[in-house]
């Protein structure tokens, strides 16, 4: 892994490896690197299965991050590269002509994420939630206890008490 | 020759007989097939819950007149065949209203109930109403291809077009049978069986699986119930000639609950084991061995 | 296409004369011994933590006020209510109760018109399974939460005879941390102070700040962002 | 036998971008909709065909109908209140949550689950290989119409289920593999009862082997049919069964081996074909080869010492920041959990990466292409797929 890393940031400006386990590392990579990054991963080292791509929303930081996660079966080694851009207008190169199935996790990221790849296939149809109309859902600042509360009623006659609270006003009502 | 009007109570009579005795006996044959499956299966009057709860249902939506007699086509054509031969052969009381070319009006009525079906799904303008048309007439209509041959062969053979003769030259003894006289009749009459029962391998016209999940899901409620109704008589009804003509016929009621038994059986015992053919195989299936046998039938007479 | 593969399938037909393995009776058997089924509480042992609820992650468990239970010191005088329509029968709520009096049966057969009916107290709305033997029970080992408080050290008999030095030797800090952290943030022994402000259970984790449990008693109950009770119901949150 | 060759001279033509100028009011194609409710799908999703005749010229995976969003959900539940949920994110073999789950758990909080844990992991895992796999063959006969077979997976499956609910408590969730370990050792007799089911299982095997798989009708809809070019295997990252019936031997079991399988004997089971009939019998040979796991494992386990780590208090645990990627190879391919923490008591994010979700997205609508409506249901059944990987 290290090795690689190595052959790497020699051809691209990487960031720091972090190796979580001997077979399995991530690393950061410009936006702009990340095709020849993957091309060369490919093609030249093995890494040869896309296992996923998908995204985390860095929101105290205003940052996403897309991860790319790729597997080279010969060697039983994955890394994963990291590309971080800033949330608003997200938009990222898309990869569905390096491997086709990218395209369903595009279709997803846009969706859930509002990510946008331009030239990805069916990207825009809806690939889970139809008739959404809120802000991407998987975002770090949709609540779903807000949506599910303004959207869904409860049960009726549910209600709790906290025992802390309960024994207090039962031992001492007048609040000593 | 006049018309002997008693014969009517005593036809519908038989039909009262047959519709008892196909509930009863689709549900042991469905027993038997769970057998096969390791499981206990149904309890025996499970069908009649399902038939009677079936006619207590009205539907709330409309398609148009001829998606109603859908069903009803297909029941009179069940009824019609069973009306038109005759069931116990001897029995004065059980020779329905048979007559001298009731052969024939057999064979039609085998067709009319598919016919019936057809212009009514089609009415429901489903689209898979559509492909399940196309498949269900393709594959009946090849399917009866072997069996009409059969028929033919029969018929040259007796020389005759009335079942009842043909029946009566069939008597005093099993050799006497065509099973025994003309096999290759036979065996051509039942790949053709197969194909009618609706059982795999000939089943993909009401395979949910593959499709056009056909007339069980479009009608409902009572229109499921008459359809239901008739596939206790219908299949029965076919038997019936089936028996007639190639297996000497039945003389009194239990020869015949025996001998349908064992028809019914037959198909189930087929079914169980295969899964389904597609339309194009099945065709080319019928083409390849059954019909061959049904020219050969002939040629032997 | 050989003539085995037409008479091969044939073979299915043995089963005819075996017996069939469908259970005739499928709602009278019983299940097995360690089954998630319904819940039991013994309300005597229980003493209205909250815990059960704090965890149970489908936001299914109230704490009620019960009649005949009386708020004492060491008793909030609550108990668990749980509403089926919600429970999954994950079984963290038994895992984690303080005092092992929540349990499960291994009943699983329970029909009602009434739906709410399904919202019930275990061990105060008497149910038939209640004196069931059988079923899940809290594990005895450390599994979401210490239960069993460390033993501090003591001076060797030998060494106390003859000196003035404080016997109990008091805790780690490692110890500390571990047994702060066994803290579960009920509030019933806070609530019984007299002063809450002087004696708080969480003392022992203000006096070492390195423990994780430092901020723990309000950030599992009302966490800032990420809400623990992220599906419960707004009344009964 | 060219006794007929399709008419395809009606077939739409590409538009520049790739798509198909389908013209519906032309009246040369049908719209039809297989799913969502339908007993020839694979569970809650729907495929949107374009038929020409009865051949199909596009077909679109449309999912969503159980999207319960439980990435999301998990990111509002601390470390512990997320492991009852995961298993719902695939119902036929829940196991593989909980083991991915906790396992990316452990790997970013440096917990070691012991040795007997792992044991006991894989065992569960095989156990719900094999159910996954009985449940399947009984898909994909009765897909076909052969009902019989699935009477008797669904028997072999139950005995399955009753060793699962002695040792787990359930019978479809099982919620046994928590993060650190796993919940409880076997109980008394467990493993003459394991070995009874096993040999139910081998004996009703042997007969579905008679009866499916020499089978003169289901050979003649299953081979040559919905075949997987070798070479799409990296493109539509397929793995499992699929890419195995493909002549390539991807097993994470073999390739990166996780919890005990270094110390077992195998070797991953491959066909060549590639079409229906051989990703059948790949995982009909698969699941005799699991039966023969588990009874390696049973041989070899160890029947003492801790079933859970020492955990810090789950109530207010909390992970350091990190990413971590966990795989196992499951019934259907490989099953992964990325998992990002921040520090903080809840997971940042959680992604699942279920083999389902090229299987049944990209490589279904591309092999849907130019087959018969009839043969939809069979070649859906046989990549395997299980919607709720898919919108999890």
């Amino acid at each position: 892994m290290r090795a690689l890393h190595i052959r790497l940031q020699h051809l691209f400006p990487l960031g720091e490896l972090t190796e979580q386990r001997p077979d399995l590392g991530f690393v950061t990579v410009p936006a702009a690197y990340l095709r020849p990054t993957l091309l060369h991963l490919r093609d030249r080292e093995g890494y040869t299965h896309l296992v996923l791509l998908t995204a985390v929303d860095w929101l105290e930081e205003d940052l996403f991050q897309l991860t790319y996660l790729l597997s080279n079966r010969s060697t039983g080694c994955d890394i994963g590269l990291r590309v971080k851009f800033p949330r608003q207008a997200a938009h990222m190169e898309s990869i569905h002509d390096l491997w086709p199935t990218a395209a369903t996790y595009q279709r997803e990221l846009r969706e859930m994420f509002g990510i946008d790849f331009p030239g990805s296939p069916r990207l825009h149809e809806e690939f889970i939630l139809e008739g959404w109309n809120d802000i991407p859902p998987y975002r770090r600042d949709f609540d779903t206890l807000k949506y599910a509360r303004a959207n869904y009623n409860d049960r009726p006659g549910r209600e709790t008490h906290d025992p802390e609270q309960h024994m207090k006003q039962q031992l001492y009502p007048d609040g000593a | 020759m006049s018309f002997d009007w008693m014969k009517i109570p005593y036809a519908l009579l038989t039909v009262f007989i047959v519709f008892n005795y196909g509930m009863l006996l689709g549900a042991l044959i469905q027993k038997i097939g769970a057998r096969a499956g390791r499981r206990h299966g149904i309890p025996i009057w499970q069908n009649y819950v399902d038939l009677i709860k079936n006619y207590g249902q009205r539907t709330s939506i409309t398609h148009g007149v001829m998606f109603y007699l859908g069903p009803v086509f297909r029941l009179t054509g069940g009824i019609g065949l069973l009306l038109f031969v005759p069931t116990i052969y001897g029995s004065y009381m059980f020779s329905n209203l048979s007559f001298a070319g009731d052969l024939i009006l057999a064979l039609y009525f085998v067709f009319f109930g598919t016919l019936g079906m057809a212009l009514g799904a089609g009415e429901s303008g489903h689209p898979h109403a559509a492909i399940g048309i196309t498949r269900g007439l393709s594959q009946v209509s090849v399917a009866e291809l072997p069996f009409a041959l059969a028929v033919f062969a029969v018929a040259l053979q007796y020389q005759t077009l009335s079942v009842t003769d043909i029946v009566a030259a069939q008597q005093g003894g099993v050799m006497n049978w065509t099973l025994f006289t003309n096999p290759l009749a036979v065996a051509a009459a039942m790949l053709a069986f197969l194909g009618s029962m609706m059982r795999p391998p000939f089943d993909v016209v009401i395979a949910p699986q593959e499709i056009p999940i056909g007339p069980p899901t479009e009608y409902h409620s009572a229109y499921l119930a008459l359809m239901q109704t008739n596939r206790a008589i219908f299949p029965i009804a076919k038997m019936v000639i089936y028996m007639n003509l190639f297996f000497g016929g039945a003389t009194s009621w239990p020869e015949f609950a025996v001998k349908v038994f064992l028809l019914y059986l037959f198909s189930a015992f087929v079914g169980v084991c295969f899964p389904r053919f597609r339309v194009e195989q099945s065709i080319r299936w019928f083409l390849i061995w059954a019909v061959p046998l049904g020219v050969l039938a002939i040629l032997w007479v | 296409m050989s003539v085995r593969d037409v008479l091969s399938p044939f073979t299915a037909w043995k089963n005819l004369f075996r017996d069939p393995v469908s259970i005739p009776d499928p709602l009278n058997r019983a299940a097995a011994p360690r089954y998630r089924g319904f819940h039991q509480n013994d309300v005597e042992k229980c003493i209205g933590c909250g815990t059960c609820e704090t965890i149970c992650q489908n936001g299914a468990i109230d704490m009620v006020p019960v009649e005949g239970i009386e708020t004492k010191s060491g008793d909030s005088g609550l108990r668990p209510r749980i509403d089926y329509g919600r429970c999954c029968w994950c079984a963290l709520c038994v895992d984690v109760c303080m005092t092992k009096s929540l349990t499960m049966s291994n009943a699983y057969t329970w029909v009602e018109n009434d739906p709410d009916l399904f919202c019930f107290t275990p061990g105060v709305d008497k149910k038939h399974w209640d004196n069931a033997e059988l079923g899940y029970h809290c594990p005895t080992d450390r599994r979401i939460t210490g239960q069993v408080r460390a033993h501090m050290r003591e001076l060797e008999p030998e060494t106390r005879i003859d000196s003035f030095v404080e016997i109990v030797q008091g805790y780690s800090v490692e110890e500390a941390i571990l047994e702060a952290d066994r803290c579960v943030a009920c509030g019933l022994p806070c609530a019984t102070a007299i002063t809450s402000a002087a004696w708080n259970c969480s003392t022992p984790a203000t006096r070492f700040p390195a423990s994780a449990a430092a901020s723990a008693p309000t950030s599992a109950r009302t966490p800032a962002l990420p809400a623990t009770k992220a599906t419960r119901s707004p009344s009964a949150g | 036998m060219a006794l007929y060759t399709p008419d395809r001279s009606q077939y739409p033509a590409k538009k520049a971008d790739g798509t198909l100028d389908i013209d519906l009011a032309s009246g040369k194609y049908l719209k039809l909709w297989q799913g969502p409710n339908h007993p020839g799908i694979t569970g809650n999703m729907s495929v949107e065909l374009t038929v020409c005749g009865d051949e199909v010229v596009e077909g679109k995976t449309h999912v969503g109908y159980l999207h319960r969003g439980f990435e999301k959900l998990m990111e509002r539940r601390s470390f512990i209140q997320c492991f009852p949920i995961v298993c719902r994110i695939c119902v036929p073999e829940p196991d593989f949550n909980e083991y991915c789950y906790a396992a990316a758990v452990e790997d970013l909080s440096g917990i070691q689950s012991p040795e007997r844990a792992n044991w006991m992991r894989a065992l569960i895992l095989e156990m719900g290989r094999i159910n996954s796999y009985l449940m399947y063959l009984g898909g994909q006969a009765g897909a076909l119409g052969l009902g019989v077979i699935g009477q008797w997976t669904t028997y072999a499956r139950d005995l399955m289920l009753d060793r699962f609910e002695e040792m787990t408590g359930a019978r479809i969730y099982h919620m046994f593999i928590l993060p650190g370990g796993v919940r409880d050792g076997l109980p008394d007799g467990f493993d003459q009862r394991m070995e009874e089911t096993l040999r139910e299982i081998e004996s009703t095997m042997k007969d579905v082997h008679d009866v499916m798989f020499h089978n003169a009708v289901f050979k003649k809809r299953t081979v040559g049919q919905g075949v997987i070019d070798p070479a799409w295997l990296d493109q539509y990252g397929v793995t499992g069964p699929n890419a195995r019936a493909a002549g390539v031997a991807k097993d994470v079991r073999r390739d990166q081996p996780y919890l005990v399988y270094r110390e077992l004997e195998f070797e991953p089971v491959i066909g060549h074909d590639s079409d229906i009939y051989t990703r059948s019998d790949v995982r009909r040979r698969d699941l005799l080869m699991s039966v023969d796991l588990i009874r390696q494992i049973l041989a070899k386990m160890p029947r003492s010492g801790p079933l859970i780590a020492d955990m810090p208090s789950m109530l207010h645990w909390k992970i350091p920041r990190g990413e971590t990627y966990v795989r196992g190879e499951c019934s259907r391919g490989e099953y992964g959990y990325y998992l990002v923490t921040d520090g903080s008591g809840f997971p940042r994010r959680v992604n699942v990466r279920g083999p389902s979700y090229t299987h049944a997205m990209a490589l279904l609508e591309r092999m849907i292409v130019n087959i018969n409506i009839s043969d939809v249901a069979a070649l859906m059944v046989s990549l395997h797929t299980y919607p709720p990987e898919i919108e999890r």
